[in-house]
């Protein structure tokens, strides 16, 4: 049962950190700041979140483990919020949006 | 590497962000070196209140700072030769960690050994804080409140024309 | 292996500060740094492990809000230019 | 070895000068201001390092043998920031002050001003 | 102007759970990592966080500027007033031993109240210190 | 006063599950701090429908693994663009209509949807939202259309 | 209540400040720092007594020992700057009445009197203290308060001299932090006492001189020792009457206090002097900043500036007494430490009674005051008297001390300098006289301009008077700088 | 009343004078009376202390201890009790002068005039009475503040740049010299009091010697040795009975009692003699006394200012004193402190008839001097008086004096000495003469244009001749009855009567 709980508690933070260094390179590599925006989404919710479950894996029923959660729920909650102050932000800042091309104005 | 850009960068916003990031880095060299409760005053404090404080600031005087345009070579001396002397200040520093070092023998063994007895609490770095050396903490938010004294006094006050603004100023008049 | 993945999070944290020195805008700047304190949540969440102490996790939860609350600072200051007034016109301005 | 334990030490005295030197040279006062932030904060770094033990674990005690590092540098460290946010809070509000009474916050500028009034 | 909806929303949510976690870091500060400051600037970060989603003038309403100063100057008191209530119980300044019969209850009570000193003034301090702040007019407006 | 109490229960939930010291003493301190954490939130005139939304909380308990599938199914989606070679995104910024009736809703719905990569909502303006996609694909409706549907069923207590 | 006057000597003002904080009310906070001005110089006249009497005493704050605790630790030196500083706070209380009504805004005057206590508190609390990090703390709250203090000059200049004065003085006490962490590293002990039994076994590390360093320089800054002085004049000329008064009577003081406990209490005068061959360093800077300051002084137009670079050169002197390291030399630097309290006091205080007036202390301003404002001006020329160093007057006493000290030395062309420099002194000061006495008042002859009101003419003559008792008679003054010398170098009684 | 009250009072009354004349201010009659009235009481007392001090009697009052080991402490012994009775007696004199000039030039500011009039009074008493080097330095620091107020009386840019030159040069070299010399004394011989045979002895020797010699004499600036005369015709521009009080009365006799105390009482004669080095002194002083007489003589030629030839004679006169008490022998040194007397009687009385001259007249020079004997005799009767005092002829008391130190030159074998006595008594008398001729036996000029009250003016007020025959009579009395003075400068050197 340890030895089960080790597993997957390592699979999810692999994954938190496949997450996260994704996001991170997606920072790196996207264009503008909205794009960027996405890319760092990555690592809030699911890179954060998998190391999180990973951790209260190996933290077992215990109040850790709740305050990990508590820490991802914080996370969650408040990473959509400034994500949308800072596109506003930004928006309202005149910094115009990438484009691929010039016709993608209709939906 | 964040506080050498600090350096470079003119935008202010930029500056702020960048120390308060420096603030989160110290921080966890702080949790790293087990002192947990000075790694959550850094950063409720550096990155958080000190940040504010700075973006207030901003907001009021003005976000980009002029290129320089002195050659600072005075000042880099100063520094360089500040520096050399803390370097060879440390050459007969206990090694980092060394647990033979003076200061783990001297006065922290009674708090670490006594003052789960004395005090009766588990984290000694409260027992520490708030009584063997609770005057000093009573020093420190008188010196919080003097600088709540001090903001208040500096600005809480309407704007209000200078007797300097325009004309000759030298009289403290 | 909780090294490891101090080690992760520290390497997209070194990514993070890169954008953060780049820029080029200030908003990102603003968006790694709030990536980099999310980062720095997590990672003392692991250094709690890996010291043995996990209980620690209340710092954990204070740079997050810190965190929180730096962001929509310097995003109030950027779009209204001030701290003090209201972002939201029901909320009356000061 | 020997000069490994202290390589920490000038990491420290690095960033120390480079705040020092941010402050001393630059004509901006909030940057200064930030300069000062740096060289406390690292000085700061420095204080804790000097209580690490290697193994040692946070001063806050548990159950069983531990090795705890010293907590007399926390406390002082704790006191030390405390002050430092005091500093910054007065001295930023100094600056507020002197844009509004000179229109700049550059040191030179502000020279210029007195000179010429 | 756009609605700000999702900002006031999230805040009104929030804002309580911050007071609330301010107040576990100043009541588990014997435990662990947390106490008195660190609660204070907490604590204060709620209305400031409050102040920056609802204005200035919202938060002076509920928190005014003359209360915030007040706080930061009762929290020296309320320091200063435990070590001379030492004093007069025949102990010397602050020595909480004597507050109660057994010492090591009257450190445990010392301690409580001094943190309850010190989140007093830091949290007065930290607001004062914003409204000081954002309360400035730039004047460009 | 029902909110009051409410907002009071949980404030003093989470306190119970950060303590982890249940002695007389710390619970006396966290009934203590909670009375005065919903007397200060009364005081900012928080505690309403939309700052405590007691009706809302089991139904978002259960929108809750929903939304955590559509968010990894979303990361995955991102995540092989931004290891793909030449980057493929088309950004885009398109505006919807939600329907749901409050700000709760809206809130809500804005929030599941910037949650999820690939898309942001950049602005609520009544009941339009105006939202930044990474690429068409990622806007193409259907994950929306089924998240305004949750949402507003959660909001409406269907 | 008497074995806990130590405590209560930094207690009863740190508890004024928040009092009139909250009282908001001008008035009412005025009476509170007077009744906490006049209580902590009673503390520092009983304590002062009782060392006197019974020798060292020590309190141990929260009951703990030191070096686990802080303890408070008073022997003659400091009960002496005790009783300095003290003894101008209450003069200078009941004179910020009148004074701070004309030069602050109604509004501001309960604040302006919380932090003049904070800055009292702090001052007396590095004074206080046997504990080296306890230094730094009330260090703080002594400059914090008085950046603030300063900075609410009528001058937007007062702005900038406080923040200068800000970075300099944080960068002090940066240094300051960074030295005690050095010696606390090497030793593990934060006590002064502990600490000058633990350093000398470790002394001949590298760390120790660098700490010596650190410490020196971070003192230095706040005591504007020439040359990091370049904050001080703009300070004190810009700040408001009161605190020019207050602050350059006391504030510089503490300082040099902080650099006698360090370099003789702590680090030992062997170490400081025959290793680390201070006075080799202090020696030339003490000359340069005595001539040189006093020249600059001699062409400047505003008479608080010209107070300003005199204070640097008249620190200049202080220093000059420390670096002969001999008891007559340190008996002249610590009783110039009370005689400049006295005399600059007089002089500064003169000068805000003319801005109370004139709102001007350019030396054009000055024209015709001998007639218009007699008392004020007679003031400022006893004052002057002393700082020349006229005989009758504290100045005088200081130059004996200090010349003996120097001709002891062998120190010839110090000593001649010394006298140079108090020629100099006529020079700046006869200015001023020529101004007030033989220039025609400039104004419109309607006799508007009166005398400075009582409330600000006492309290300056009270400390005209205390110059000449004690220029006249210097045996308790001398006799305890004396004393203070004796044992800082542990020689004697 | 024992002597030390007397002491004590002497010193107070001056003081409490002070303070009665700033309160009756406003009553220039009182005012005037409280002054003359303080000058007399301060006459009795001194006088009373006179007899005690011959008797052998040396009271001595310690003031105030000023520092541990250092006494604030007054002690009266020949030589300054010599210096007291000339302040003291001559102080009435010159207030009854004073009303009669200030008066009669309707000066201003007449309340502060006679207040730093007293306070000098008080000052000159306690240097007179110091006992130590410590308490001499007190007094003469305070005689110099006390007098600039008066020096620079009128408010004039003149006045200003006199008072700068005189406070320059006297605080300069007392601050800069003098109490160099004081704290060096003390530090090489743990002492300051005045003792007989001196203190040095034994402490210092050779060069050493030579320049503390030279630190005192200079520092001593009010004696005026050349280079550092300069401040006394500066001062020039002060009222006519301010030159009395600087001339006469109080400031130059504190300058060479000083020296001479010094000499006598710090070095002793013995080590002074011993010592090669401290040849210099006769040598400054020598040279001073031929130059300020060839100065004043090229002012009477010229036809120059009066007052300006007289403080050129007075340079003159105290190089006298100073060069008798640099022989080393005792009898000089009486005949030094007999010349401070006969210097001020007959110094005063030249002054006195100087202002008289300009009250009635407003004539300032020399060359408008002719004929003036015969519109005002008493006036010039008396300058007549003074000046063969300051020639040294009979029946003036100069005569005696001179007498004395010519004596001592020729027992010391010093023909140096006695040369330039020689010398400089022609000098003198070659300036002298002149002016008395000038103005009993030369046609009065007529008024050049516009001057018209010259014209038709008689003698001056009647407190000025009151005053200046007094004064002459003075000079007279002390030829024919020196020896109250004489007793005490030889109790002062030892000898016997
Ligand atoms: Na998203
Ligand atoms: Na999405």
């Amino acid at each position: 049962m340890a030895i089960v709980l080790d597993i997957l508690s390592w699979a999810a933070i692999a994954g938190g950190l496949f997450f996260m260094v994704v996001g991170a390179i997606g920072v790196l590599r996207m264009p503008d700041v909205y794009t960027r925006l996405h890319a760092a989404g990555m690592t809030d919710t699911m890179g954060a979140g998998l190391i999180l479950i990973g951790l209260t894996f190996q933290a077992g029923p215990t109040l850790v483990a709740v305050r990990l959660m508590l820490v991802w729920a914080f996370l969650l909650f408040t990473n959509p919020i400034s994500t949308h102050a800072l596109a506003r932000a930004a928006l309202s800042g005149g910094v115009e949006p990438f484009r691929v091309d010039m016709e993608g104005d209709k939906p | 590497m964040t506080a050498i850009a600090l350096l470079r960068i003119r935008n202010l916003v930029a500056v702020v962000m960048l120390a308060g990031i420096y603030s989160l880095l110290s921080a966890g060299l702080f949790t790293v070196m087990d002192a947990v409760d000075v790694a959550f005053t850094e950063a409720v404090v550096g990155a958080g209140i000190s940040t504010v404080l700075m973006l207030g600031t901003l907001a009021l005087v003005g976000r980009k700072e002029k290129a320089p345009d002195r050659h600072p070579v005075l000042p880099l001396f100063v520094v360089l030769v500040t520096g050399a002397a803390l370097v060879y200040g440390t050459l007969d520093m206990p090694r980092f960690g060394d647990p033979g070092n003076p200061i783990h023998h001297h006065v922290a063994p009674r708090y670490l050994e006594e003052s789960g007895h004395e005090i009766g609490i588990p984290n000694v770095v409260t027992s520490v804080l708030a009584s063997y050396r609770g005057y000093d903490t009573m020093g420190e938010i008188t010196v919080i409140f003097t600088a709540v004294v001090g903001v208040v006094l500096l600005m809480a006050t309407r704007r209000r024309r200078w007797p300097g603004e325009g004309k000759g100023d030298d009289d403290g008049g | 292996m909780f090294v490891a993945a101090a080690a992760g999070i520290i390497l997209s944290m070194v990514l993070a500060l890169l954008r953060a020195l780049l820029g080029p805008t200030v908003y990102d700047r603003v968006l790694a740094l709030n990536m980099f304190g999310t980062k720095t949540v997590l990672l003392i969440a692991v250094l709690g492990f890996l010291s043995g102490r996990p209980d620690f996790l209340d710092l954990a939860i204070a740079y997050a809000l810190i965190n929180f609350i730096g962001t929509i600072a310097v995003l109030k200051l950027f779009e209204v230019g001030d701290l003090g007034r209201a972002s939201d016109p029901t909320g009356g301005s000061a | 070895m020997s000069v490994l334990g202290l390589f920490n030490y000038w990491i420290f005295v690095f960033l120390m000068m480079v705040g020092f030197y941010i402050l001393i040279s630059r004509g901006n006062l909030v940057k200064k201001i930030i300069g000062l932030n740096i060289f406390q904060t690292s000085v700061f770094i420095l204080y804790i390092s000097m209580g690490k033990v290697t193994g040692g674990t946070a001063p806050i005690l548990v159950e069983g043998d531990a090795v705890y590092s010293n907590p007399l540098p926390h406390v002082l460290i704790l006191t030390a920031i405390v002050v430092g946010v005091a500093t910054t809070a007065l001295g930023l509000s100094l600056v507020v002050r002197i844009k509004e009474a000179y229109g700049t916050i550059e040191e030179d500028e502000i020279q210029a001003e007195d000179l010429r009034s | 102007m756009e609605d700000r909806v999702i900002l006031r929303v999230g805040a009104k949510i929030l804002i309580p759970y911050i007071l609330l976690f301010a107040l576990y870091v100043q009541f588990h500060g014997d435990y662990g990592p947390g106490g008195g400051f660190q609660a204070g600037v907490i604590f204060a970060s709620a209305f400031i966080l409050y102040a920056l989603i609802y204005g200035l003038a919202h938060a002076r309403r509920v928190l005014p500027l003359e209360l915030a100063t007040f706080c930061a100057a009762l929290g020296v008191v309320i320091f200063a007033g435990v070590g001379i209530v030492t004093l007069l119980k025949g102990g010397l300044f602050l020595e909480y031993g004597v507050l109660r019969h057994d010492p090591v209850h009257g450190q445990h009570l010392g301690i409580l109240l001094v943190e309850l000193g010190v989140f007093t003034t830091v949290f007065g301090s930290m607001v004062a210190f914003f409204y000081s702040f954002a309360g400035r007019r730039t004047g460009r407006s | 006063m029902v909110r009051a109490f409410g907002l009071g229960a949980m404030l003093f939930g989470v306190w119970l599950l950060l303590s982890g010291h249940y002695t007389p003493l710390l619970l006396g301190f966290g009934v203590g701090s909670s009375i005065l954490v919903v007397m200060i939130a009364m005081r900012m005139d928080v505690v309403d429908h939309e700052g405590v939304p007691l009706y809302l909380v089991p139904r978002v308990l259960a929108y809750i693994p929903w939304l955590l599938l559509e968010i990894l199914r979303a990361n995955i989606s991102v995540a092989r663009i931004i290891l793909h070679p030449a980057l493929p995104i088309s950004p885009i910024m398109v505006h919807f209509q939600a329907s749901q009736k409050t700000d709760v809703g809206r809130a809500i719905y804005a929030n599941s949807i910037t949650l999820t990569p690939g898309t942001i909502t950049t602005g609520v303006e009544g009941s339009e939202l105006e939202i930044h996609a990474l690429t068409w694909a990622d806007i193409d409706g259907r994950e929306e259309d089924e998240m305004d549907r949750r949402v507003t069923r959660l909001e409406q207590g269907i | 209540m008497s074995a806990h006057l130590p405590v209560l000597q930094v207690l009863v003002p740190l508890l004024a400040a928040p009092l009139c904080a909250i009282l908001r009310n001008g008035r009412a906070a005025w009476a509170v720092a007077m009744v906490a001005s006049w209580t902590s110089l009673w503390i520092a006249i009983q304590l002062l007594t009782l060392v006197l009497a019974n020798g060292t005493i020590s309190y141990e704050l929260g009951g703990w020992a030191a070096p686990w605790g802080i303890e408070y630790r008073i022997d003659t030196v400091n009960a002496f700057v005790l009783l300095i500083v003290s003894m101008i706070a209450a003069v200078v209380t009941p004179y910020a009445l009148k004074s701070i009504e004309r030069e602050v805004e109604a509004s501001r005057v309960a604040l302006f009197y919380a932090a003049f206590m904070l800055c009292l508190t702090g001052l007396l609390g590095i004074t206080i203290t046997g504990d080296v990090f306890n230094v730094f703390v009330f260090l703080e709250i002594s400059s914090l308060s008085a950046y603030a203090l300063i900075a609410i000059g009528q001058n937007r200049k007062a702005l900038t001299a406080a923040y200068q004065y800000l970075i300099m003085g944080s960068v002090g006490a940066t240094f300051i932090v960074i030295g005690i962490g050095m010696m606390y590293v090497m030793t593990g002990s934060l006590n002064m006492a502990d600490l000058s039994v633990l350093l000398p076994q470790v002394s001949s590390s590298r760390t120790i001189p660098v700490a010596f360093a650190f410490l020196t320089v971070g003192i230095s800054l706040k005591l504007a020792l020439f040359p990091l002085h370049l904050w001080l004049p703009n300070a004190y000329t810009y700040a408001p009457s009161t605190v020019t008064v207050f602050i350059a009577s006391t504030a510089t003081k503490v300082a040099v206090y902080m650099l006698l406990r360090f370099f003789f209490t702590i680090f030992g005068p062997a170490f400081s002097f025959d290793v680390m061959q201070l006075d080799r360093v202090l020696l030339p800077l003490a000359l340069v900043a005595i001539f040189s300051m006093s020249l600059v002084a001699i062409f400047q137009t505003n008479i608080k500036r010209m107070m300003a670079y005199s204070s640097v050169a008249q620190i200049g002197y202080m220093i000059l007494g420390i670096s002969m390291a001999s008891v007559t030399g340190l008996t002249a630097g610590i009783l110039h430490m009370f005689n400049h309290a006295m005399m600059k006091g007089a002089l500064f205080m003169a000068l805000g009674c003319v801005m109370y007036r004139v709102g001007s202390v350019h030396i054009d301003s000055m024209r015709g005051l001998g007639k218009r404002m007699p008392w004020t001006m007679a003031a400022f020329v006893m004052g002057g008297l002393s700082l020349i160093g006229v005989p009758l007057t504290v100045g005088f006493v200081s130059k004996w001390y200090l010349i003996q000290g120097a001709l002891e030395k062998g120190w010839w062309p110090v000593a001649a300098l010394v006298l140079l420099t108090s020629l100099m002194a006529v020079v700046y000061i006869w200015r001023v006289v020529e101004a007030a006495y033989f220039q025609e008042f400039p104004g419109d002859d309607d006799g508007e301009l009166r005398e400075a009101p009582l409330a600000m003419l006492v309290p300056t003559w009270a400390l005209v008077l205390i110059n000449l008792y004690f220029g006249i008679d210097a045996s308790l003054t001398a006799g305890v700088a004396g004393a203070a010398a004796r044992s800082l170098l542990g020689v004697g009684p | 009343m024992s002597p030390e009250t007397s002491v004590v009072l002497a010193f107070a009354i001056p003081l409490a004078g002070a303070v009665l004349i700033a309160a009756t201010g406003s009553l220039p009659n009182l005012r005037e009376a409280v002054t003359l009235a303080t000058g007399a009481a301060l006459l009795f007392v001194v006088a009373s202390l006179v007899p005690e001090v011959l008797a052998g009697a040396r009271p001595s009052v310690d003031l105030v201890e000023w520092v541990p080991g250092i006494q604030l402490r007054f002690t009266v012994e020949p030589l300054g009790m010599i210096f007291a009775g000339v302040a003291a007696l001559l102080w009435p004199v010159n207030s009854l002068y004073s009303i009669g000039y200030m008066r009669g030039n309707g000066e201003s500011h007449q309340t502060r005039f006679y207040v730093f009039f007293a306070i000098a009074i008080a000052a000159a008493i306690g240097v007179a009475f110091a006992g130590n080097l410590l308490t001499l330095f007190v007094f003469y620091e305070a005689l110099t503040l006390s007098t600039y107020p008066l020096v620079t009386h009128k408010g004039t840019e003149d006045a200003k740049r006199g008072g700068r030159a005189y406070l320059g040069i006297l605080m300069t070299t007392s601050i800069g010299l003098l109490f160099f010399a004081i704290v060096w004394t003390w530090q090489a011989t743990g002492t300051t009091e005045f003792t007989e045979g001196g203190i040095l002895s034994g402490h210092l020797e050779g060069a050493q010697v030579g320049l503390l010699l030279f630190l005192f004499m200079f520092g001593i600036g009010k004696a005026a040795i050349m280079p550092v005369h300069r401040w006394l015709p500066a001062a020039m521009v002060a009222p006519t009975p301010v030159s009395a009080l600087l001339h006469a009365v109080a400031v130059v006799k504190a300058g060479v009692f000083s020296v001479v105390k010094v000499l006598v009482y710090v070095f002793g004669f013995e080590l002074l003699q011993a010592e090669p080095s401290t040849r210099w002194l006769l040598y400054a002083a020598g040279f001073t006394v031929i130059a300020a007489s060839v100065v004043a003589l090229r002012i009477a030629l010229e036809q120059g200012n009066l007052k300006r030839m007289l403080a050129y004679s007075t340079i003159s006169q105290l190089s006298y004193i100073v060069l008798s008490a640099a022989i080393f022998v005792p009898i000089s040194a009486a005949g030094a402190g007999l010349h401070i007397v006969a210097h001020a009687f007959g110094k005063i009385t030249l002054f006195f008839a100087a202002g008289s001259i300009y009250t009635a007249a407003h004539k300032t020079e020399i060359g408008q001097l002719k004929g003036i004997g015969r519109r005002m005799p008493w006036t010039m009767g008396a300058f007549a008086i003074g000046a063969l005092s300051m020639i040294g002829l009979p029946p003036a008391g100069g005569f005696v004096s001179k007498w004395y130190i010519l004596l001592g030159a020729f027992e010391a074998d010093q023909f140096l000495v006695m040369g330039i006595l020689v010398v400089s008594t022609l000098l003198n008398a070659a300036y002298f003469v002149p002016i008395v001729y000038m103005a009993f036996f030369m046609e009065e000029e007529a008024p050049i244009g516009g001057n018209g009250d010259s014209r038709g003016h008689g003698e001056a007020p009647l407190p000025i001749v009151m005053a200046l025959s007094a004064t002459a009579v003075l000079t007279v009395l002390l030829f024919f009855f020196p020896d109250v003075p004489l007793a005490l400068a030889h109790a002062f050197t030892g000898g016997g009567p």
